[in-house]
């Protein structure tokens, strides 16, 4: 069976051009998808059926005990941690508000360490943005700020940058300046018009120079900021107050180095300043296909977009010492629940340290790295292959998951619900 | 005078923090259950600490609460405290007198993270070192301490002094990265080192009397003054510029990137 | 089937003429009935105010810019905590509280039904998905078309088939309720940075104007039969002067429909002012009233300005930029491609302050001289002018000369010479109050004939019971009284059942999203279009096959399916 | 020596984030790439083994020449397990802990890379046999 205009769940492009050929109960081929995509339609290394820890090894148990087991290590726990979210649909993510307000735990996504800087810093100025077709139609100025679209987010460049046809282009490629800024020549950087390499940590430097010069303060800037020439960086300043509409799109080289969000800060007050010249947006460029989803169902249902601790009823946040990283660190819970992510790939050893101490629940269709770290995990049916729901791009929009296959497995929707439900018979309403 | 002695009974989760908001002297004025969070546990205050409480006053001003053993868990003490002492003998944690108005704060150890965080008024005094965002304000919101001390005697973390809009911040020892970044009123003194200073100051005045490492550029330099008080000579900046910034930058000596 | 029984209620209905008759209620299931068996269970409302269910047509609820408003603003976020109790979640925000908090406080205010005002086609799936979290209300969404391309190339080529053909694949697609249109033109302007200033500046590219979008759109509306009229953010929003832009916006709205306006102006007070700077700012609402006056086929909301912390959100993306350049706090901007724009700031009106003063006097004064309230809906446009929890003090005012005189006193001593306001002594009375609360609204929005805004045998049972006996009580003296009554219900009656309870919501509810689809004759179906098809397929970010909103996230739903004329 | 390291993402780790006790993925995200010049000082060769420390302790990666795309001074590792082994976990009160431009100092090594499971175990895990 064939299937055209499917999703792509896996980076925040949200590609929804894909074709999908199905058969017997797997995904035979696929269309339009990058090298990341392909491997996520035909990756085949499910596990079967929910597992359980036990003294020497590993055992298989059935869905519903697996749930009495998950309902024991939450109820019990004085501060537990529900970690993880961006691999799942919106619908999903809803639940786990829900959960997270019945049991008094801390829920946190993984954009605690990917964007949550950029998040705080769009807290503290806000965030000049658009949706990506803007930027395809429009814009004739492109800058990439550390990251790397050439192997995080391989389409991105042919569907709204770079390569992209635009209503107001002519000619897309050639009328469009890219400028690429890094710590290193990415691939990326073979493709820019400019290539503007930084030394590591000098990001807010530079950007706090190229404000002071859209400013007209060009006077007091020494000749070199952080390796970069003062007059590559008027350069700079020319291309953007030249341009009709001009894109930044910034990934987590601003936000995993050291100063984190005020270095998106001062990427964001640079486009504050560039929009008194022409038009300017920014764009973070969101990892996993629904993270900015988890953000959005976290932020309607709670007030905020990650780092929400219910443990005294009320929503509290406060990243630093409400995320996963600081909370695992500080071996502050004493449960865990993870859901569509693999913390134990992607954390520091300390907090797996904690991980490996306490009870840990995992849902998740695939055997990763955290698996090692769970008293038990449960599958399910993987969103946007044999799940539906919400899916948010990384501008914003929202669009709904496609469905390939039929599954057995239970959706994340379906399996959360079910554990909710029984939460509410012991906890009451 | 009343001296209220609180001291930590050992535990069975020693490292799941306390949330203690109602440690405050004004608290043991009125007779009322006080109650503290484990997590999501409701716990008398006498479950987590043997309380002993001696003598009596009528005023806010003549009570003094002394926090006694493993307290480095203990968060939210002396939150909105209005009058009176508070004495920690040990390590204290996060957000140690935020939003506290008057009366002193003194810790004889180390302060976690947000030590007097949008403070208004009073005083807080750390012999050891402070945690990352001493005397700084709230996500999202635009001006952090508005008034009060806060003298950390030994190192300060990182983002010391953020947002800062009035009242006084002496650190002693070297501060992290970005002391006073967005700061807007108010005043920073830093005795020791630290990096990157007052990122986007829009005003107020700071003094670095060691050495600024990755000093930013667009600081105006305004030549060399001499300290009132110690009679150091100081290089004066005004910034951010950036940001069409007004404040004041004083540091001892200061090295750009590279 | 359940039946419950309102006793004693005394009862002003407006669309059936009931001007405080102490009556009984029959309610079977959802509706109201003639009568009910004597198993019914029995509300005794012991003579208090009973009026139908609050309506609020313009409001900022729910979807992409809303919940920017909260992501960006944790400081807002922590103003209204509340844990979870009951069968209510926890909530956060004041000004722009989630969703839960958003239901909740409405539901205790006696208000069952809510038109949130803008929704970009592009982002309605995130709309729809947050109506779902505002379960104590019926939703309904106003659907964003100000710089629609297709649409402004349809109104350049003169072919207002073509302009409705477009209009009611996408209101259909997208689940919509109504047509928006938010500074018409500016937004596709503000594309590249740029701005219209009023109705007959050309819009870059395009080769129309607003006024040639504004008339297409109210013709195109008629041809759909539309339950509502085209629903309008003016040009040139927030600037000394703009009233002139208004008046001539007014101007081109013909009276096109017996049953309803055929132009609903939004925020009027943000479109009244005078003077040609922020220094001489002056209120124009007298102006601005002789015009509404003589066109009762226009329906406005009041924009009422409250003092206070508020964050203001609107697809009016240059609006909030200039916003932004005044108030220097933070900026958020959102433009959707090839449809509309968003932009987002906290903003602070203070009493001190004479523009904010000269705003909070100009929204009264539109509603106290519109003569006819049926043409004048209470709001803030909230969050913009303040939030919606403060409605009763708007009410509290417009009752009492009293009250307004005590705060006049207190805002910039320059206001008085610059408003008509002191000099009027009109004082509305509970009729009048229940017409712009409810009645009106029902009216505007076309809902009376699926049971909204009355309490007629056939109606919807959506009911408030409000804590007081208006005969004991003088508005214009016990105006406090007033505002705390209209702040918390006895009891709120949604779709049957009570939902709220002196300030407690008591159930988790289910709303009903109400949408339209036009039936347009197949030779109309703009998706069969090859050169839509062909543009929408090269221009949009998104494939046309994903952009409908699907079924599965109307959980309840009432669809009004209009007889178009094309 | 002492060098700045950057860890980040790569295509193949990416092609193999649902696939992770695979060979493939071990093997990409234990390498760790330098500039010609750096390896020539160090002294290493393409496809040997360097120990890369920081403040939370050291981990053996296998070397990768990237010609002049990383710059003298600079390595990059690609996310996962490996680098994460070592990777500091203050935040600086921030939620995220410093994952680019964090100094390590390398040294040459003739120890054995670890095996995914020795990693596992080494943090107080079990290793799951995928069937």
């Amino acid at each position: 069976m064939k299937f055209d205009d499917v999703l792509c769940p896996f980076c925040g492009c949200l590609c929804d051009d894909i074709t999908v050929t199905a058969e017997g109960g797997r995904v035979t081929g696929v269309d339009n998808t990058c090298l990341l995509g392909t491997s996520k339609f035909l990756g085949d290394n499910r596990l079967k059926n929910p597992i359980m820890r036990t003294d020497d090894g590993w055992k298989d148990v059935t869905y519903d005990e697996a749930i009495a087991s998950t309902l024991d290590a939450l109820l019990e726990a004085d501060r537990p941690l529900l970690y993880g979210w961006s691999g799942t649909h919106g619908e999903a993510q809803c639940i786990g508000v829900h959960m997270a307000e019945l049991l008094g735990a801390v829920i946190d996504n993984t954009s605690s360490v990917c964007h949550g800087p950029s998040i705080l810093a769009i807290q503290e100025v806000g965030h000049p943005g658009c949706t990506l077709g803007q930027v395809k139609n429009r814009a004739d100025v492109i800058i990439y700020w550390g990251c790397n679209p050439t192997e995080a987010h391989p389409r991105h460049m042919s569907r709204y940058t770079t390569y992209a046809d635009g209503y107001f282009l002519d000619n897309a490629f050639r009328d469009r300046t890219v400028i690429v800024v890094d710590v290193r020549r990415t691939e990326t950087a073979e493709l820019a018009d400019v290539f503007v390499e930084i030394k590591p940590g000098g990001d807010y430097a530079v950007l706090s120079a190229l404000r002071a010069m859209v400013r007209g303060r060009d006077e007091m800037i020494p000749d070199s900021i952080a390796g970069v020439s003062k007059e590559q960086l008027r350069h700079i300043v020319e291309i953007c107050k030249n341009a009709k509409f001009c894109a930044v799109f910034f990934g987590v080289g601003l936000t995993m180095t050291r100063g984190k969000y005020k270095n998106v800060r001062n990427a964001i007050e640079l486009v504050d300043e560039l929009s008194r010249h022409t038009k300017a947006t920014i764009t973070p460029m969101r990892g996993h296909f629904n993270v900015y989803g988890s953000n959005e169902v976290n932020t309607w249902m709670s007030g905020y977009p990650y780092a929400i601790d219910f443990c005294r009823g009320i929503a509290f946040y406060n990243p630093g010492e409400t995320t996963a990283v600081d909370i695992l660190a500080r071996k502050e819970c004493d449960a865990a629940l993870i859901v569509a992510s693999d913390p134990a790939a992607h954390l520091p050893s300390k907090c797996i340290r904690h991980l490996a101490n306490i009870p840990v629940v995992q849902i998740d269709p695939y055997p990763n790295m955290t698996t090692a770290f769970c008293n038990l995990q449960i599958p399910v049916a993987v969103s946007g292959i044999d799940a539906e729901g919400t899916a948010y791009r990384m501008d914003g929009v929202p669009i709904r998951l496609r469905k390939v296959l039929e599954t057995e497995y239970p959706t994340d929707t379906m399996l959360l619900g079910r554990i909710y439900e029984a939460m509410m018979e012991v906890r009451g309403r | 005078m009343m001296r209220v002695l609180l001291e930590v009974k050992p535990r069975k989760k020693p490292l799941l923090p306390i949330e203690a908001e109602c440690i405050t002297p004004a608290s043991f004025l009125e007779e009322r259950d006080l109650t503290v969070w484990k997590g999501n546990r409701e716990l008398m205050l006498s479950n987590v600490f043997n309380v002993s409480v001696t003598g009596e006053v009528d005023s806010v001003d003549g009570v003094e609460v002394v926090l006694r053993g493993e307290t480095s868990r203990i968060k939210r003490v002396g939150e909105y405290m209005e009058g009176g002492r508070i004495i920690i003998e040990d390590d204290i944690g996060m957000h140690c007198g935020n939003f506290m108005s008057g009366g002193r704060i003194e810790v004889h150890g180390n302060a976690a993270a947000w030590l007097g965080r949008e403070m208004r008024g009073g005083e807080i005094i750390c012999h050891g070192d402070a945690g990352d965002y001493c005397a700084s304000g709230y996500r999202g919101e635009k001006r952090g301490m508005r008034g009060g001390r806060v003298e950390v005697c030994g190192n300060a973390g990182d983002f010391a002094g953020e947002h800062l809009s009035g009242g006084s911040l002496i650190i002693h020892g070297d501060a992290g990265d970005f002391p006073g970044v967005e700061m807007r009123g108010g005043e920073i003194m830093i005795f020791g080192d630290c990096t990157r200073a007052c990122g986007n100051m829009t005003g107020g005045r700071c003094h670095v009397f060691g050495t600024v490492h990755e000093m930013l550029p667009t600081f105006r330099n305004m030549g060399e003054v001499v300290h009132e008080d110690t009679g150091q000579v100081l290089t004066a900046f005004r910034g951010d510029v950036a940001n069409r910034g007004k404040g004041n930058l004083f540091v001892g000596n200061y090295q750009y990137m590279e | 089937m359940s039946e419950l029984l309102v006793k004693n209620a005394y009862v002003i209905d407006p669309v059936n003429g009931i001007n405080g008759e102490v009556m009984d209620i029959a309610i079977r299931d959802q509706w109201i009935v003639e009568e009910v068996g004597s198993g019914a269970m029995v509300i005794d409302a012991k003579g208090q105010l009973t009026l139908p269910g609050g309506i609020d047509s313009h409001t900022h609820i729910c979807g992409t810019k809303v919940n920017f408003g909260r992501y960006m603003s944790p400081e807002d976020m922590r103003a209204g905590r509340m844990p979870r109790r009951g069968s209510m979640h926890a909530t956060s925000g004041y000004s722009v509280p989630t969703t839960y908090g958003n239901t909740y406080r409405y539901s205790t205010m006696g208000y069952t039904t809510l038109l949130e005002g803008a929704m970009a086609p592009l982002e309605a799936r995130h709309t729809h998905e947050e109506f779902t979290h505002t379960p104590l209300q019926d939703t309904m969404a106003n659907t964003l078309f100000d710089g629609n391309w297709a649409i402004m190339e349809a109104v350049r080529d003169g072919d207002m088939r073509r302009v409705a053909a477009i209009t009611a694949w996408t209101l259909s697609a997208v689940k919509g309720f109504a047509i928006k249109l938010t500074n018409p033109g500016g937004t596709e302007a503000w594309g590249w940075g740029e701005d219209v200033t009023c109705i007959h500046d050309q819009i870059p590219h395009f080769e129309v104007t607003p006024a040639e979008i504004i008339t297409a759109m109210i013709t195109a509306n008629e041809m759909l039969n539309l339950p509502h009229s085209v629903h309008l953010h003016c040009n040139n929003l927030g600037k000394p002067g703009n009233y002139t832009c208004t008046l001539d916006t007014f101007d081109l709205a013909r009276d096109l429909n017996k049953n309803r306006q055929t132009l609903y102006a939004t925020h009027v007070q943000f479109h009244s002012y005078g003077g040609s700077s922020w220094k001489d700012i002056c209120s124009k609402s007298e102006e601005i009233t002789r015009s509404l006056n003589s066109k009762p086929h226009i329906v406005f909301d009041m924009g009422q300005v409250l003092f206070g912390r508020t964050t203001t959100m609107t697809a009016d993306g240059p609006m909030e930029f200039n916003l932004y350049r005044l108030h220097h706090n933070k900026w958020s901007n959102h433009d959707v491609e090839l449809e509309t724009g968003a932009g987002i700031i906290p903003v602070l009106y203070r009493r001190s302050n004479l523009v904010n003063s000269i705003m909070w006097a100009i929204g009264l004064e539109l509603a106290l001289l519109t003569d006819d309230p049926w043409q004048c809906c209470l709001s803030t446009d909230s969050p913009n002018g303040a939030p919606f929890v403060r409605y009763p003090e708007i009410i509290a005012m417009l009752m009492s000369r009293r009250y307004r005189e005590e705060e006049m006193s207190s805002v910039h001593p320059g206001t008085e010479h610059r408003v008509p306001l002191p000099a009027i002594d009109r004082e509305l009375d509970w009729e009048e109050i229940a017409i712009m609360t409810r009645a009106a609204q029902a009216k505007a929005l076309g809902l009376i004939d699926i049971g909204k805004g009355h309490l007629a045998p056939g109606a919807e049972a959506d009911i408030a019971i409000y804590p007081i006996q208006i005969r004991d009580v003088d508005p214009s003296v016990d105006y406090m009284k007033v505002k705390e009554a209209f702040a918390t219900t006895a009891y709120t009656i949604k779709r049957g059942r009570v939902v709220a309870r002196q300030g407690d919501c008591v159930v988790d509810g289910i709303n009903s999203t109400i949408w339209v689809d036009p039936q347009v004759p197949p030779e109309y179906d703009i998706s069969n279009d090859p050169e839509f098809v062909k543009k929408f397929d090269r221009y949009y970010t998104v494939r046309m096959r994903n952009y409908p909103v699907q079924d599965v996230y109307l959980e309840r739903q009432v669809c009004l399916r209009p007889e178009v004329s094309l | 020596m002492r060098f700045i390291l950057n860890t980040g993402r790569t295509i193949v780790q990416g092609c193999h984030v649902e696939d992770k006790y695979s060979e493939t993925y071990a093997g990409e995200v234990s390498t760790c790439r330098m500039n010609l010049l750096d390896m020539l000082e160090l002294g290493v060769e393409e496809g040997e083994y360097v120990s890369v420390t920081c403040g939370s302790g050291s981990v053996v990666l296998k070397v990768v020449a990237a010609g002049e795309a990383i710059p003298c001074g600079s390595v990059f590792v690609p996310y996962g397990p490996y680098i994460n082994h070592i990777m500091p976990e203050d935040t600086h009160s921030t939620g995220m802990p410093d994952f680019k431009s964090v100094v390590v100092v390398i040294t040459p090594t003739t120890e054995p890379r670890k095996t995914l499971q020795d990693l596992i175990e080494d943090l107080g895990g079990r290793m799951y046999e995928i069937r």
